[in-house]
């Protein structure tokens, strides 16, 4: 098997080099997740600058694929407006579910299309989106976004 | 006349092809107990063992993927089976731990509400005053679980009574059930009368009066076309050993929203969200009901199995069994000293037909058929209330499926002909 | 160097023969999890379907009797390979239901006890100021229904404690369980550390306070010799599919005595000896927690298992799978940066190892095996509460089996170091 | 099959013409017997005449087999010692459980010899062991055997 397909090296690199890591002073919202069968935890935070832009906050432990995508979800979502995130999100979410193929936008993904080979691998699907589901929760929890929207 | 090719059907399950008793040909006229299985089933159960055998959920590796993949799959097509989305569907080991897992519920929420308020939701909290109503014309497996569960809450038991054909008396449905009911549990149908029950209007009256609605499917989905939804129940159960799938297998559809609501009935590994020494929380359903290592290559046989039945068309199944219940009723109505426990037309049953004859314990009409090749049961069909509502110790079943034909059932009563005869009752 | 003829037994194996990940051919070492299957266990299954299929213990016709006679025929080789008698012998669908079985005969117990004084056995009645004792290493099937029972009858949990080598800190076992303990239940090989425990010890010690004694064997029985009166339990759970068996069997074990006094656990047909609709009367054990149709085809499959098994002969397995512990645990103690979570030395443990990597997630410790062909589970194992213990999220497991050689566990260990370079942490 | 090995004259004559069915005004000891799989039910009972021998009782429904079980143990117990009793009793119990091998003592049976062809058929034993399991039940009840005795 092809092992580079999985371990991109941009994966790799935010793995090593989490960008944002650490927790927000004052959440809007706040969710913990955790994936049963590993024991892997995030907590992803969300709060909102000035202009608006979403503020993301996050802590957990993981397998380089769950951290180094919460370190993307970080680098995508930081500074966007909840539409923006939102259609992120979505693509993300499509991007895993396609079992590795079709052809990922890399204008709303950026570094995120690196996980496109992940969803050959459903068990570590599970791993790529716990802090994107983290995130919609803590949206959620937010009142940035109801129940369900694009689940 | 058959809506089915029961010759090629036949030539697709070995076990159809062998002898018994010293050469006879097997006529296989018992699959209300157990069906039989055909080659594709068992191929599939075995492929999945020596192709892609490993723990689903749990692993990682390439095998424990391809387990997985084949696990869900088969859920999915199981679910559509019966109109359902995989996600609402619960393996169990048979439908008797199906109806058991839905009684717990009450129990076990009950016995958590007396240490813990809150946190339970209150339409599964039974006391002493409430009531939960089954029919006359259950199964023990829809009867015993509710004995107990009135046992260990107090709660106690009604039953919609028979009449003399052998279907649900319904004229005081709005009585027994009333607002002291929590459940209403029902028969979809009859295992020992074949009766085809109302399933949608006692499921509507259940909602009426804000109790949860059961329905036992183990004899209609593998005989007819179903849809949950059209039977307006929040659970409903069946086993898969019925429907040409493996032994260990059964089924329990809910609504998402009772299946949330419900509190685990069997704990452990794969059932969690998380674990600690003190507390667990759990997955959502379907995994919160399906603790430990599930029935894997069950599940994978009776998709298999499902997959045999769409072929055919369970609409054509369905005109199948009733050309030969048709022709059962009408040849056992005919017979001199024959009386069926059950409706004696073809209106609203199934192809399973009971019955008595006259001086002859079914014991022993059994042992002549039995003797001639014929493979029927007798006793009670672990409907012994059903049995003693008809002054009846035991009945004779003849229960067809789709491998049988006009033949199968002609040599069943040639062989209640010669059991009269060799016991001079005639 | 080993008891065992490996590649004549992996030769029986016909999943062991295919490749995994586009060509590399499979290493199977995730046993713990699930066992592979030898022919003559699919054999025996399906020619069971083809030729015997039938309800047990309902139908008098030769199918019926051939059916019901491949059945208890399975019991009894099962119960004899644990030195036990069939009668005292339950076949459920996994370990899982053995041990809630056990479980719910206190709480269905005590709930009863609210409603109806007498007739319940006061041993399986609990109540606040009672104790329930298990350990810090239990798979979550013999810890959450324990918590379960707690929820529903207010009765508080304890455990045994571990050392740092991942065996049980027996001391204070006097104080853990004594006057209020009412049951105790610990696992005879920890399916994460590897541990084999002295349960005999702390079953006497259980009895000298009257508890009942449960022991979870999941991860003996397939791997040594056992024989279920030197345990001195009271019961004794295991599953068919981690000793070559099929998925859709557990088996529970116990005294005459503690059977005869347990109430049921799922109730319906063939579990009955009088059904009324207002109460009904149950069978004697094994058929009273049988209820519903049982796991026939599972069981003469597993019962080819026990007859693979016991050709090979348990003491050579027991004598093959410590070799490989010890070859295991070498090597593994010698690997820098490797960590083994659980007893460095073959000293009472099984084959199954786990262990960390430093700065490696054992995901992408697994990830790299898997690459290359070799299968090992990753996670918490389903003992959660033993991980935080050791304070890993989780470890990568080897588990080998009859069918792995020294060659096998080489290629684990050579996975290793590779994900060491592949993730630059060496 | 054979029909009439399992049927013999014997059985019939005696499942037509039931010996000594009705029960007692006094029973020592009194025991009711079902057989779960088919509901039929048997009820035996015991009594003791001037001289010890047995004296019994009986009434139920069921099978041919069955009824003409009860029929023959009622001739062949009826008169006879408890310790005599108990030598019948054992020897059908074992002609029960031969599936149909070996020769049973027709000294000791009796018409009960007739029963060995239902040893074949294993759903049949129950049927014809019912009278008999009722029978020792009821003994132990009038305290004239202890439990388990020749179980
Ligand atoms: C020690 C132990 N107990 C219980 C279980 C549960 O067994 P099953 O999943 O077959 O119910 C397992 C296996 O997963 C185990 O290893
Ligand atoms: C109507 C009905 N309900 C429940 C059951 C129980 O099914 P199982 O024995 O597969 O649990 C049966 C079959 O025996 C049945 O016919």
């Amino acid at each position: 098997m092809d092992l580079e397909s999985l371990y991109q090296d941009i994966i790799l690199d935010h793995y090593k080099h989490p960008r944002g890591k650490g927790l927000l002073n004052k959440p809007l919202g706040s969710a913990f997740h955790v994936n049963p069968t590993c024991g892997d935890e995030i907590t992803v935070q969300v709060n909102r600058d000035a202009e608006g832009g979403l503020i993301i906050g996050y802590d957990g432990q993981g397998c380089s694929i769950s951290q180094a995508s919460a370190s993307v979800l970080v680098e995508l979502i930081t500074g966007e407006s909840i539409e923006r995130s939102e259609v992120i999100r979505k693509a993300f979410l499509e991007l895993m579910h396609a079992q590795g193929v079709g052809e990922p936008d890399e204008d709303v993904l950026g570094d995120a299309i690196a996980f496109a080979g992940v969803a050959k691998f459903p068990a570590r699907v599970k791993c790529a989106l716990l802090s994107w589901m983290a995130l919609q929760d803590a949206e959620i929890q937010a009142g940035l976004i109801t129940t369900g929207e694009g689940a | 006349m058959t809506a089915l090719d029961v010759a090629a059907i036949k030539a697709d399950f070995p076990i159809l092809s062998t002898t018994v008793r010293g050469g006879q040909p097997l006529v296989y006229l018992d699959s209300g107990a157990t069906s039989q299985k055909p080659k594709s089933v068992l191929d599939a159960e075995r492929d999945y063992y020596e192709q892609h055998n490993a723990a689903v959920h749990r692993g990682a590796h390439a095998l424990a993927e391809l387990a997985t993949e084949d696990f869900e799959d088969a859920r999915k097509v199981i679910a559509g089976f019966v109109g359902a989305r995989a996600k609402d569907l619960v393996f169990t080991k048979n439908a008797t731990e199906s109806l058991n897992l839905a009684a717990y519920a009450f129990s076990n929420a009950s016995a958590i509400a007396t240490h813990h308020s809150g946190a339970i939701d209150p339409r599964f909290i039974l006391k002493p005053g409430d009531s939960i109503v089954i029919t006359e014309m259950e199964h023990h497996a829809n009867l015993i679980p509710w004995q107990e569960v009135c046992r260990k809450t107090g709660a106690s038991l009604r039953w919609i009574s028979l009449t003399e054909d052998g279907r649900l008396d319904l004229s005081n449905l709005d009585e027994l059930i009333d607002s002291t009911t929590k459940v209403v549990s029902i028969v979809h149908q009859s295992n020992i009368l074949g009766t085809i029950n109302p399933v949608q209007l006692i499921m509507d009256r259940t909602h009426a009066v804000g109790a949860v609605g059961i329905v036992d499917g183990c004899q209609s989905v593998p005989h007819m076309p179903v849809n949950v939804h059209e039977l307006h129940a929040d659970l409903f159960a069946w086993s898969g050993h019925k429907m040409l799938g493996p032994t260990g297998i059964g089924c329990l559809w809910g609504t998402e929203e009772i299946l949330e609501a419900m509190p685990p009935f069997l704990t452990g590994g794969s059932m969690i969200q998380m674990v600690e020494m003190e507390k667990s929380t759990f997955a959502p359903p379907p995994q919160k009901f399906e603790a430990g290592t599930p029935v894997v290559a069950q599940a994978v046989a009776l998709a298999a199995a499902v997959r045999y039945l769409e072929n055919l068309g369970m609409q054509e199944v369905a005109r199948h069994e009733h050309l030969l219940a048709e022709h059962t009723v009408n040849a056992l109505n005919a017979l001199d000293g024959v009386r069926i426990i059950g409706p004696t037309t073809s209106w609203e049953r199934g192809s399973a037909v009971s019955f008595v004859v006259d001086g002859l314990h079914p014991h022993d009409v059994g042992q002549v058929l039995d003797s001639r090749g014929v493979a029927v049961r007798v006793g009670h069909h672990c409907a012994w209330p059903t049995c003693r509502h008809f002054g009846v110790p035991s009945t004779t079943r003849i229960s067809p499926y789709i491998y049988n034909d006009i033949a199968d059932i002609d040599a069943a009563l040639e062989g209640i002909v010669a059991a009269q005869e060799f016991f001079g009752v005639k």
